[in-house]
């Protein structure tokens, strides 16, 4: 089938403006009688705090400042709803959002920000998911009897059994860190009122789910509420949640004048989410001939201070936990664990990103065990069209992994490099004999 | 406050301004040329990259008053004036798609002029090394690094032309 | 504080006499790539700024009766440029070169690099390994002062608040001489140094007839390694020298730092590091510079 | 010493908030009065392309140039919810939505011009350049601007707008067992990289990497390029570099000067290979790539220091100090 556009590099329709510095991003709106915002942010990982905000208040060129309760419905997030938009009564990261300050300018706002008190009652907080699966930890929210917020079970054939007759079996934990999106743009928006509606100018990945998200902080329809998503300087899953739409939104609707705030590059770190770090323990086995019989693993990923995505990220995760290969007995455990870190979320690849740090090693390993190539032993199990996943879904349609295997491998020349590497030290082996 | 005197991009600006106000303050607040964009505010992601007497700096490393007597060359003024007509380093961007979000390209094409100007036949290590002060999250910078290739020979071909 | 006065000079003796008149109230700015965060950070708080950016005076490198003078304002970029530099002093354009990004070598200055006194400061172990000289200059008198005793303590140098530093001076390189500088940091540009290490060679018959090398990084702040040098010179070059000399250098830097966060990581990597850029001296100091 | 070593990486990504949420994208097609067709859909562009990709399919569908598309996506009042711009899940599902609103509007168009050309059926009409054609003969035509303007008159000067819904297909698992369709579709890709790691340093370099990436389809090659590029320096970032060195809750590494991003130095040439193996349910057969382009990157790269240097790296950030310490109790 022929296209006319399809399949052409087409130059993008965005590029022009962007290539003249003509393309908007949030901070680069201006408006007449804007007035500027602050966020005031928990320097404590888990404390009771309160807040006297009167020196602020009383400083000249200081409109306003908010906290909890301006907020009328003081709560938001993407799965549960376990964030508030200002802090009430504790804390539960640093960065914690616990006060709006709107001034005249930037500057008096940075100013006043500094003279608001924060009394903090630090207690006993918890940083390593799984110690924070145990009883007795520290409850991150108190409303969850654990801070396990999530456990997705997969289960197929019987792994106890085919361990058995597995004619090796690779044991190993794997870490990963918690990292950052880092997109290039900074958070940054502006609200204005038009009529009764709230106007909310910001860069995000999901204007619709924003709108309902500041309709519901700020208790008013949803009609009320209007999304302007303009330039957007990069995301990679760090503008799922929301950061600043709900502060800039209430502060219009009670000043009736537009607000804008531009985070600084620290700020955006402590203001979004992260990639889930996680500690995976796999047991991997095969037959003597590489094929995979069975695989065993525990996933655990710290959602941090608060849950955003991860329900989904963990069962992703799990979901993605054998890699591209079909094995016959499965068994997965995923757990999502609050902890005080910093709250994780989305990011590029969502919980699938994690896994095949553990299980392509796992391969690796296996492989060489046995001594078959890193080629080979992906050839031997990966998909090919027809074959069924651990969920016990059918891959129907569109399963050309082999043909990536083996493009990377005609580029690359993993196969005789392997068997080069054998043949070295086998030799080597020799002259010590 | 201080008064300064500056050229942006050909034109004449006699500004007030703060004392202790960086540049990119003077160019995005005061001026309202908000191509240049400030990323770090520490002069590592380079997106606020100008030049300033004809190399580049970061704009949110200088003060304003330092750039009192300077000529500056932002985003907005690499485009020729009153014409459509991109620059080659911006006909180039376009073609070899080397723009996604965006926001590092102002930046980029300004050490990329910097770079060309200086050197109309670098190689690609050469090119790496003049936007090594310029972040970029989204292209992993290999189209960036074709972009400014293929602008050198635009430049190249085009001072040829002009020869003839 | 805030800043309400700044000066933007294009004479030394102006300069001078601001900062007499300002003292303690008052900050020079060069490049502005450290101070302007110190600005934002509140670490420094000046009511005063006077920019020495344009002081045509100390921006030039001469070379006068076989000493190389840098003028504190230069630039690296104009470092790295530099006609005046000669080939076997390699490691000081490398060093140059290997400071932070094109914009900030723009901009940021080698007299601002040293007085600074950040430990991980790239110019300034070159600049010891050559022996170098600073020429401090206050409205009244000029002193001379090594670089090697100038440093203080982390961020604290021998400057007082009506000083400028004017120039950095060192011995030119002869033939057989060569200054080679290899660092580590974490990534290939923008990176702050984790260690580096500059080593000064003469060599004669084969043998290091004069080494002198500096640390990077590696303490409060660059230093010299005497210890190291005594040991290698005058001794005949061999891999065996080369490897004890590494061994001797990983031992001191492994006591200086003990119980440091890096440690071991430091005293360990020190060893290829140092080989690297003795290789590179040896390399320069034997082509005599071609 | 240097020594360098070769690695793989091969994933596979299911495309879509999964298990059975309702994974809904809605979009307009609007035939505007100059002939040229606007679309109205809530989905991002972060960068990625959604702009360019999701018009190069509307453009198809209606035949014609891709200039000739408006494209609204910024502002919740004139748009319809699209979902997020997240889980690689633009180009299936609201590329999905797009061109069945597009192909909407073309059945809607060709009814009209049906009427306009005063002719008996549709069989045998053909759409280009912003015309409906007789194929069999062409000179019988009339433009999209002409149709507008009929429909226009006919409607109270109002526009032709036509609606498009897609909804993937997938199951929600079983709570105990975790059996069922979770995702739809998957894509699938692979890395390889060649490594040399410094055994005095510690300091890996990526020397040679090469991405094979399945795309189902390429709606634009240069985009898939683009983001197999940018997928790999994030990768890359991920797997040597990145650490915001948490203590106690606190990040240590908040800037950009000591959370380490990759630059242009630190990243090498990257062969790119496109894999086209179209999906049945996809627009024009073109799965999602956005996630899946930096997902083997880690994996190849830590089996590539393994094959450098024999020590497995079970822990990333693989940062200098990390290897060195494993290289020398190896050696032990």
């Amino acid at each position: 089938m022929k296209f006319k556009t399809v399949g052409h590099s087409e130059v993008r329709v965005d590029a022009m403006a962007k290539v003249i510095g003509e393309a908007t991003y949030p901070e680069d709106f201006y408006m007449k009688d804007m007035l500027w915002g602050k966020t005031l942010r928990s320097t404590k990982a888990h404390a009771h705090v309160n807040l006297d905000t009167q020196d602020a208040e009383k400083m000249e060129g200081v409109i306003k400042v908010f906290t909890y309760r301006d907020v009328p419905d003081n709560h938001h997030g993407v799965v549960l709803k376990d964030h508030e938009v200002f802090c009430s009564k504790k804390v539960r990261r640093i960065g914690d959002p616990l006060a709006f300050v709107v001034a005249i300018s930037n500057k008096i706002a940075e100013k006043a920000l500094k003279t608001i008190k924060v009394e903090y009652n630090e207690i006993p907080a918890i940083f390593d998911p799984v110690e924070a699966m145990m009883k007795d930890a520290p409850l991150v929210h108190e409303n969850h009897k654990s801070n396990i917020i999530f456990h997705y079970k997969l289960r197929r054939g019987n792994i106890e059994e085919a361990f058995k007759k597995c004619a090796v079996i690779i044991e190993k934990q794997y870490k990963c860190g918690m990292v950052d999106h880092g997109f290039l743009q900074p958070e940054a928006g502006l609200a204005y009122m038009d009529g009764d509606t709230v106007v909310v100018c910001a860069a995000t990945q999901y204007p619709h789910f924003d709108q309902l998200e500041v309709a519901e902080a700020l208790h008013i329809s949803q009609e009320k509420v209007r999304i302007i998503n303009p330039a957007v300087g990069g995301a990679f899953g760090g503008r799922e949640d929301i950061t600043m739409q709900v502060h800039l939104a209430l502060a219009t609707k009670v000043l009736g004048r537009p607000i804008k705030t531009v985070y600084s590059r620290e700020e955006s770190f402590l203001a979004h989410s992260k990639r889930h770090p996680m500690v995976m323990t796999y047991k991997t086995g095969a037959d003597a001939n590489g094929k995979l019989l069975a695989m065993e693993a525990e996933l655990v990923g710290d959602t941090g201070a608060y849950a955003s995505w991860a329900i989904n990220v963990m069962r992703k995760a799990g979901v993605h936990a054998t890699g591209p290969y079909e094995i016959p007995n499965v068994k997965v455990d995923s757990y999502a664990v609050y902890t005080n870190n910093p709250f994780a979320g989305a990011m590029r690849g969502f919980g699938a990103t994690q896994v095949p740090i553990a299980h392509e090693q796992q391969m690796d390993m296996i492989a060489e065990e046995l001594d078959i190539d890193p080629i080979t032993i992906r050839l031997i199990n990966g998909f090919t069209l027809g074959s069924t996943t651990a969920t016990g879904q059918v891959l129907s349609d569109s399963v050309p992994l082999k043909e990536c295997i083996e493009a990377v491998e005609n580029s690359l020349g993993i196969k005789n490099h392997y068997e080069e590497k054998m043949e070295e030290l086998a030799m080597e082996a020799g002259v010590g004999i | 406050m201080k008064k300064i005197n500056l050229k942006i991009n050909g034109s004449e600006y006699s500004l007030e301004i703060d004392e202790n106000m960086r540049l990119i303050d003077l160019i995005r607040d005061v001026v309202g040329l908000t191509g240049t964009k400030e990323g770090c505010g520490e002069g590592e992601c380079g997106a606020c990259t100008v030049i300033m007497g004809g190399v580049t700096v970061n704009s949110c490393m200088v003060l304003a008053f330092q750039a009192n007597g300077k000529e500056i060359l932002t985003i907005e003024g690499v485009k020729g004036k009153g014409n459509d007509k991109l620059h080659p380093i911006q006909k180039a961007f376009l073609e070899e798609g080397a723009v996604q979000c965006g926001f590092c390209i102002p930046g980029m094409v300004l050490s990329a002029k910097a770079l060309l100007d200086e050197n109309n036949t670098p190689s690609r290590e050469e090119i790496r090394e003049g936007i090594s002060g310029n972040l970029c999250r989204c292209t992993g910078y290999n189209k960036i690094v074709d972009a400014i290739e293929k602008a050198a020979y635009y430049l190249v071909k085009e001072a040829e032309d002009n020869e003839i | 504080m805030e800043i309400n006065k700044t000066f933007q000079e294009t004479e030394v003796e102006a300069v001078l006499s601001l900062l007499d008149q300002y003292q303690d109230n008052s900050k020079i700015i060069a490049g502005g790539t450290d101070i302007i965060i110190q600005l934002h950070q509140g670490r420094v708080n000046p009511e005063v700024l006077i920019d020495i950016s344009n002081l045509n005076e100390i921006k030039e490198i001469k070379q006068i009766e076989g000493r190389i003078l840098i003028g504190s304002a230069t630039t690296f970029t104009s470092l790295m440029k530099s006609q005046v530099i000669p080939k076997n002093l390699w490691g000081l354009i490398e060093a140059a070169s290997q400071v932070g990004s094109p914009q900030i070598r723009n901009a940021a200055t080698i007299g601002g690099n040293i007085c600074n006194g950040s430990p991980a400061a790239d110019i300034v172990p070159p600049l010891l390994a050559l022996n170098s000289q600073l020429v401090i200059a206050n409205k009244m008198t000029e002193r001379k002062v090594p670089l090697e005793t100038f440093f203080i303590d982390k961020g604290k140098v021998d400057l007082k608040n009506n000083e400028l530093l004017s120039y950095i001076e060192f011995e030119n390189i002869k033939e057989n001489q060569g200054l080679g500088f290899t660092k580590l940091g974490l990534r290939k540009a923008l990176a702050i140094s984790r260690i580096s290490v500059a080593v000064f060679l003469e060599m004669k018959d084969g043998c290091f007839n004069e080494i002198r090398i500096a640390t990077g990084s590696c303490g409060k702040f660059a230093i010299r390694e005497k210890e190291v040098e005594d040991f290698m010179r005058n001794k005949q070059v061999t891999d065996e020298l080369i490897e004890a000399g590494a061994n001797l250098y990983s031992n001191i830097i492994l006591k200086r730092l003990a119980g440091r966060h890096g440690s071991d990581y430091k005293s360990e990597a020190i060893k290829g590091i140092f080989k690297d850029g003795l290789g590179k001296a040896t390399h320069l100091a034997k082509k005599g510079g071609v | 010493m240097k020594k360098r070593g070769k690695g793989i990486g091969s994933i596979f990504y299911g495309t879509g908030y999964g298990n059975g949420f309702p994974d809904v994208s809605n979009a307009i097609a609007e035939l505007l009065p100059d002939g040229k067709v606007a679309i109205y859909v809530g989905a991002t562009e972060v960068g990625q392309g959604a702009k360019t990709i999701l018009s190069q399919i509307a453009a198809e569908v209606l035949g014609i140039p891709l200039q000739q598309i408006l494209f609204v996506c910024e502002d919740t009042a004139t748009t319809p919810d699209a979902g997020t711009a997240a889980a690689s899940r633009q180009t299936y599902n609201t590329g999905n939505a797009i061109k069945i609103a597009s192909e909407n509007l073309r059945e809607e168009i060709y009814r009209l011009a049906v009427e306009h050309l005063k002719i008996n059926s549709k069989v045998g009409l053909k759409m280009a350049d912003g015309k409906v054609y007789l194929n069999s003969f062409p000179s019988l035509a009339v433009t999209f601007k002409e149709i507008a303007d009929t429909f226009s008159k006919q409607n109270k000067r109002k526009t032709l707008r036509v609606e498009g819904s897609f909804t993937a297909l997938t199951t929600k698992m079983d709570e105990e067992t975790g059996q069922g369709a979770p995702y739809w579709p998957y894509t699938f890709s692979v890395y390889g990289v060649e490594v040399e790691v410094d055994t005095e340093t510690g300091l890996v370099e990526i020397t040679k990497a090469v991405c094979a990436q399945d795309v189902g389809r390429a709606i634009n090659p240069k985009l898939v390029e683009g983001q197999i590029d940018g997928g790999f320096a994030m990768g890359v970032g991920y797997t040597i570099f990145e650490d915001l060195g948490l203590q106690k809750g606190e990040m240590k590494n908040r800037r950009f000067s000591n959370y380490l991003i990759p630059t242009a130095l630190d990243i090498p040439e990257l062969e790119k290979i496109i894999i086209e193996s179209p999906e049945e349910t996809a627009p024009y057969g073109a799965k999602g790539i956005g996630e899946p382009v930096m997902i083997g990157v880690a994996p190849a790269i830590l089996n590539a220091i393994y094959d450098a240097v024999g020590v497995r790296m079970t822990e990333i950030p693989v940062t200098p100090e990390k290897l060195l310490k494993a290289i020398n109790k190896a050696e032990e």
